[in-house]
């Protein structure tokens, strides 16, 4: 349970880094390796500036919260058969738990400045994440029924046989909607897109804005391992040994979320909303509806 | 039940970095033109803190009673396969039910912004 | 904190840039130089970059603006002419000496150190206000209650001056708006967008201009599904797919004060992107001349 | 440990409760209650109910997100710029406290409470799903019906929008016939305003 946790604390750093690196691929900047450590160390040096009467505290918190949720939802994920820091039996609850505070916490930083283009980032934000959540819980709860557990090992376990990326093909695509909803991504990222000047974060400057997408990052690494772990198998697959499966996995759904983040386009909010109960949500009834058909004895 | 001792001190520690990491940046006065909100060289009349409206509200209020009806199923779905088809069909008519919800706000347009 | 010193500066610069006349296509043209990078608020950035002639009437905003980088700060004026002493006026088509030369620089201040309205030590708290919502607290009056257009709830309204150095509006265009939440409840158009030229009007930088605010580059809009994300009948689709395909767009907006009432703040940021800067200023001008 | 956990979480609970009345913003005061609740569903945990103890945070979350929404649309000095005082009626909420407190401190104390230890690795969640799939069956569609009229009642009394228009214009079905008179009940003229107010 230590030891897993301590890797965990030893693994995010790098992986934030490779997240930065997959950000930076594409954009035609150079310096892939090297230029998102540096961004962030001349960030670190600049001075924060307070706003008018802002809720210091809360300014303070916010990305300090944003980055335990994402080392919460992280350590229910399994590292190899029985290696896991949150040893908890209902792990997919406590993931969602952290997914609705992570709406809280986006929320409180947009709130926080009392400046108006976070305000509207913060507010955009509740109408898109709350409705986006949903959609996690059903693909999730998905994953738990072959398993007939909560916990997250045993939807490892679950499949030794078959992966549920294959039972439940719809599931994954819901989940990643919900993953570039809590990583403010691409079509999802009602509360930091350039239409508001960087919403939540327009304000925030030096080591609250570096620590505010650390956060984000992490947040991406913590969501893809929790994907890889409920659609991919986790750390399951030959030859190599698990924590080795389980990072390549992370690896390749973080590509692939932020792959998505770039190409799929912003809807204005009240478009997004609609789309989101109408047409998602429906969908992600099917998909266990599916699932549910498929493992019945 | 332990289980929740790890998670409870990753929090302690992502705050105290979190912490720790802001006192890094090079600190300055806080004069009043650097404080006042960015709109791009204009100027707010009031302050941003205000009775916000909301243009979403109904749809919270759907969401709030849908979430209540999740909560039922994460129970359901851990006895799902040892119950069977019962299981289904208990689960399809309370979705059924809810969806009927979900269709009428539809039309009543509370997806909309208000 | 050495180290951290030495690997900041192989940093690239973050610059928040504003376009003057024909300043808009200059600086679209930064956006990919290495060394740099474009920022949407002054809060994030490092220096100030001035592209194109800013008329005097915008001093003031500019130097709110300027204010509102985080100290040091530093100025370059790139083919403008300077509005207040500091920085470097660069002349020629390469900005990029100047601003490495300004990310060294420390401006002070140009505005007066003084609260927007006076607060310190008034009222029962010492705070400015009075009662529940009277006062100045902190400096400035709360908002308060108004009818709304849409639904009828009477909340408060957010009155302010956006623009016009906002990076969302064109370049230029002041707006005084009054929000209800994220909805646009009137508009007075205080200054038109700046001049900016044929080369404002090039379809691929109108086109990107639009993309970046939908969150994508213009590459992943070549699929066409870009285009429905965007509202159906406000024209918007239409003129985007136009720009996508190489064409030029020629449609006159309706007058700012009638069309953005009622929509909501992404909507209303996407219509005005969706329009050239030339015809959105003539529509500006027509109006102040009225 | 779990006692040390134990106390610290009560502690939590408790202290974050009473600064929900003692702060003026409406924001912290709404999130202070739900760091009361995390604390609370905590310690549910640590009684041996995994699953209540993780759902009440996570409903909470939720829940204090959308007060903390209504809370600053509906009250006047939301984020509390100048200083107030959350409670009203102040002596009777004292009075109030006093009681419900030694109420059920004396309840707690005075009944004779079961002694059922939880089985060490018992699947309390499982036998969870099979309550509400056996004897609980009828509770659990029940409460489906229930939470349905709960969205329709919340959608009638707050939505502004409605199938045929906004509300205050109407909002009037078209008529059977083309351009023929709204079909439909007919709204009684002396009644003034109709249902739909939006929750002034």
């Amino acid at each position: 349970m230590i030891a897993a946790a301590l890797t965990l604390l030893l693994a995010l750093p790098p992986l934030v880094w490779v997240a930065a690196m997959f950000d930076r691929i594409g954009t035609g900047r150079g310096a892939v390796l090297i230029g998102p450590l540096q961004n962030g160390a001349a960030l670190l040096l600049r001075p924060n500036t307070a706003t008018e009467a802002p809720d210091r505290l809360n300014r303070l918190l916010a990305p300090g919260w944003y980055l335990a949720l994402a080392l919460v939802g992280l350590s229910v994920v399994p590292l190899a058969p029985g290696v896991v820091a949150s040893d908890i039996s209902t792990g997919l609850v406590l993931w969602g738990a952290c997914e609705a505070l992570t709406v809280v916490v986006v929320f409180l930083h947009g709130w926080s400045p009392n400046a108006p283009l976070p305000l509207i980032g913060a507010y955009r934000y509740v109408a898109i994440g709350l409705p986006a959540m949903l959609l996690s819980m059903f693909v999730l709860i998905g994953a738990a029924l072959p398993a007939q557990s909560l916990s997250v090992v045993e939807v490892v376990e679950a499949q030794r046989e078959i992966w549920n990326v294959i039972r439940q093909p719809l599931g994954l695509p819901l989940f990643m909607a919900l993953g570039l909803a809590i990583t403010l991504r691409g079509p999802f990222d009602y509360a930091d897109g350039a239409e508001l000047a960087g919403g939540t974060s327009a304000e925030e400057s030096g080591p609250a804005l570096a620590l505010w997408h650390f956060a984000r990052a992490a947040m991406l690494v913590a969501f893809s391992a929790m994907a890889a772990t409920a659609f991919l198998g986790g750390h399951l697959g030959p030859v190599l040994p698990g924590p080795v499966w389980l990072l390549l996995k992370t690896l390749v759904l973080m590509a692939l979320s932020v792959a998505a983040g770039r190409f799929f386009a912003r809807m204005p909010p009240a478009r997004m909303l609609t789309f989101l109960w109408v047409v998602l949500l429906p969908l992600s009834f099917a998909s266990l509806a599916l699932v549910g058909v498929e493992v019945l004895p | 039940m332990t289980g929740i001792a790890m998670p409870l001190i990753l929090v302690l520690l992502a705050i105290a970095f979190a912490v720790t990491m802001q006192r890094i940046g090079a600190k300055t006065e806080a004069t009043w033109p650097r404080r006042a909100p960015f709109l791009g060289g204009g100027l707010p009349e009031t302050h941003a803190w205000q009775r916000f409206h909301v243009r979403y509200y109904p749809m919270t209020l759907l969401f709030i009673a849908f979430e209540m009806e999740m909560m039922f199923m994460y129970p359901w779905a851990v006895v799902y396969v040892e119950t069977g088809i019962v299981a289904l069909a208990e689960m399809g008519m309370f979705l059924g039910i809810l969806s009927v919800g979900i269709l009428y706000g539809w039309r009543e347009g509370v997806f909309r912004w208000q | 904190m050495n180290w951290l010193s030495a690997l900041a500066r192989g940093a690239e610069i973050p610059v928040f840039a504003v376009a003057g006349a024909q300043g808009l296509a200059p600086v679209e043209g930064l956006r990919r130089r290495p060394g740099l990078r474009l920022v949407d608020s002054p809060r994030h950035a490092r220096v100030l970059l001035v592209a194109g002639a800013v008329d005097a009437a915008h001093k003031t905003a500019l130097e709110r603006l300027h204010a509102q980088l985080p100290p040091p700060r530093g100025t370059v004026w790139w083919q403008a002419a300077p509005l207040f002493a500091r920085g470097e006026a660069v002349a020629g088509n390469d900005p990029l000496p100047a601003i490495r030369a300004a990310a060294e620089a420390s401006d002070p201040d140009q505005r007066p150190d003084v609260p927007p309205h006076p607060w310190q030590g008034m009222g029962p708290h010492g705070q400015g206000g009075r009662g529940m919502m009277g006062g100045n607290p902190y400096g400035r009056p709360m908002a308060m209650t108004a009818e709304d257009i849409r639904d009828g709830l009477e909340l408060d309204a957010y009155s302010a001056r956006f623009g016009p150095f906002l990076p969302m509006l064109p370049p230029g265009l002041a707006l005084d708006l009054t929000l209800q939440g994220d909805v646009i409840v009137s508009v007075t158009v205080v200054s038109p967008p700046f001049e900016q030229g044929v080369q404002g009007d090039a379809p691929d930088l109108c086109a990107a201009r639009m993309l970046r605010l939908m969150g994508i580059g213009p590459r992943a809009a070549r699929a066409r599904g870009a285009l429905m994300v965007l509202p159906k009948g406000s024209g918007m689709r239409r003129r985007l797919a136009a720009w996508l395909r190489g064409g030029t767009v020629a449609e006159t907006p309706e007058p700012l004060s009638e069309a953005l009432p009622g929509l909501e703040w992404a909507e209303a940021v996407l219509w005005l992107a969706s329009f050239p800067p030339s015809q959105l200023r003539a529509v500006c001008m027509e109006r102040q001349a009225a | 440990m779990t006692d040390a956990l134990f106390l610290a979480l009560s502690t939590l609970a408790i202290w974050s409760g009473w600064r929900v009345f003692r702060v003026d913003s409406m924001v912290r005061a709404s999130f202070q209650l739900m760091v009361s609740f995390i604390a609370v569903g905590l310690i549910a945990v640590l009684l041996a109910a995994p699953y209540i103890g993780i759902a009440t945070i996570f409903m909470m979350a939720v829940e204090m997100m959308v007060m903390a929404l209504f809370m600053v649309m509906f009250m006047m000095n939301p984020a509390g710029l100048n200083p107030m005082v959350m409670v009203h009626q102040h002596r009777f909420s004292i009075a109030a406290g006093v009681v419900a407190f030694s109420g059920l401190s004396a309840a707690v104390l005075l009944s004779d409470l079961p002694v059922q230890r939880v089985p060490e690795g018992a699947d309390v969640v499982r036998d969870l799903g099979h309550e509400l799939l056996g004897p609980s069956m009828l509770i659990f569609e029940t409460a489906g019906v229930t939470l349905l009229a709960t969205m329709i009642g919340a959608v009638v009394l707050s939505a502004h929008s409605g199938r045929y228009g906004a509300s205050d214009a109407g909002s009037l079905p078209p008529g059977l016939t083309p351009g023929g008179e709204p079909a439909g009940r007919k709204p009684d003229e002396s009644a003034g305003h109709h249902h739909h107010h939006g929750g002034h």
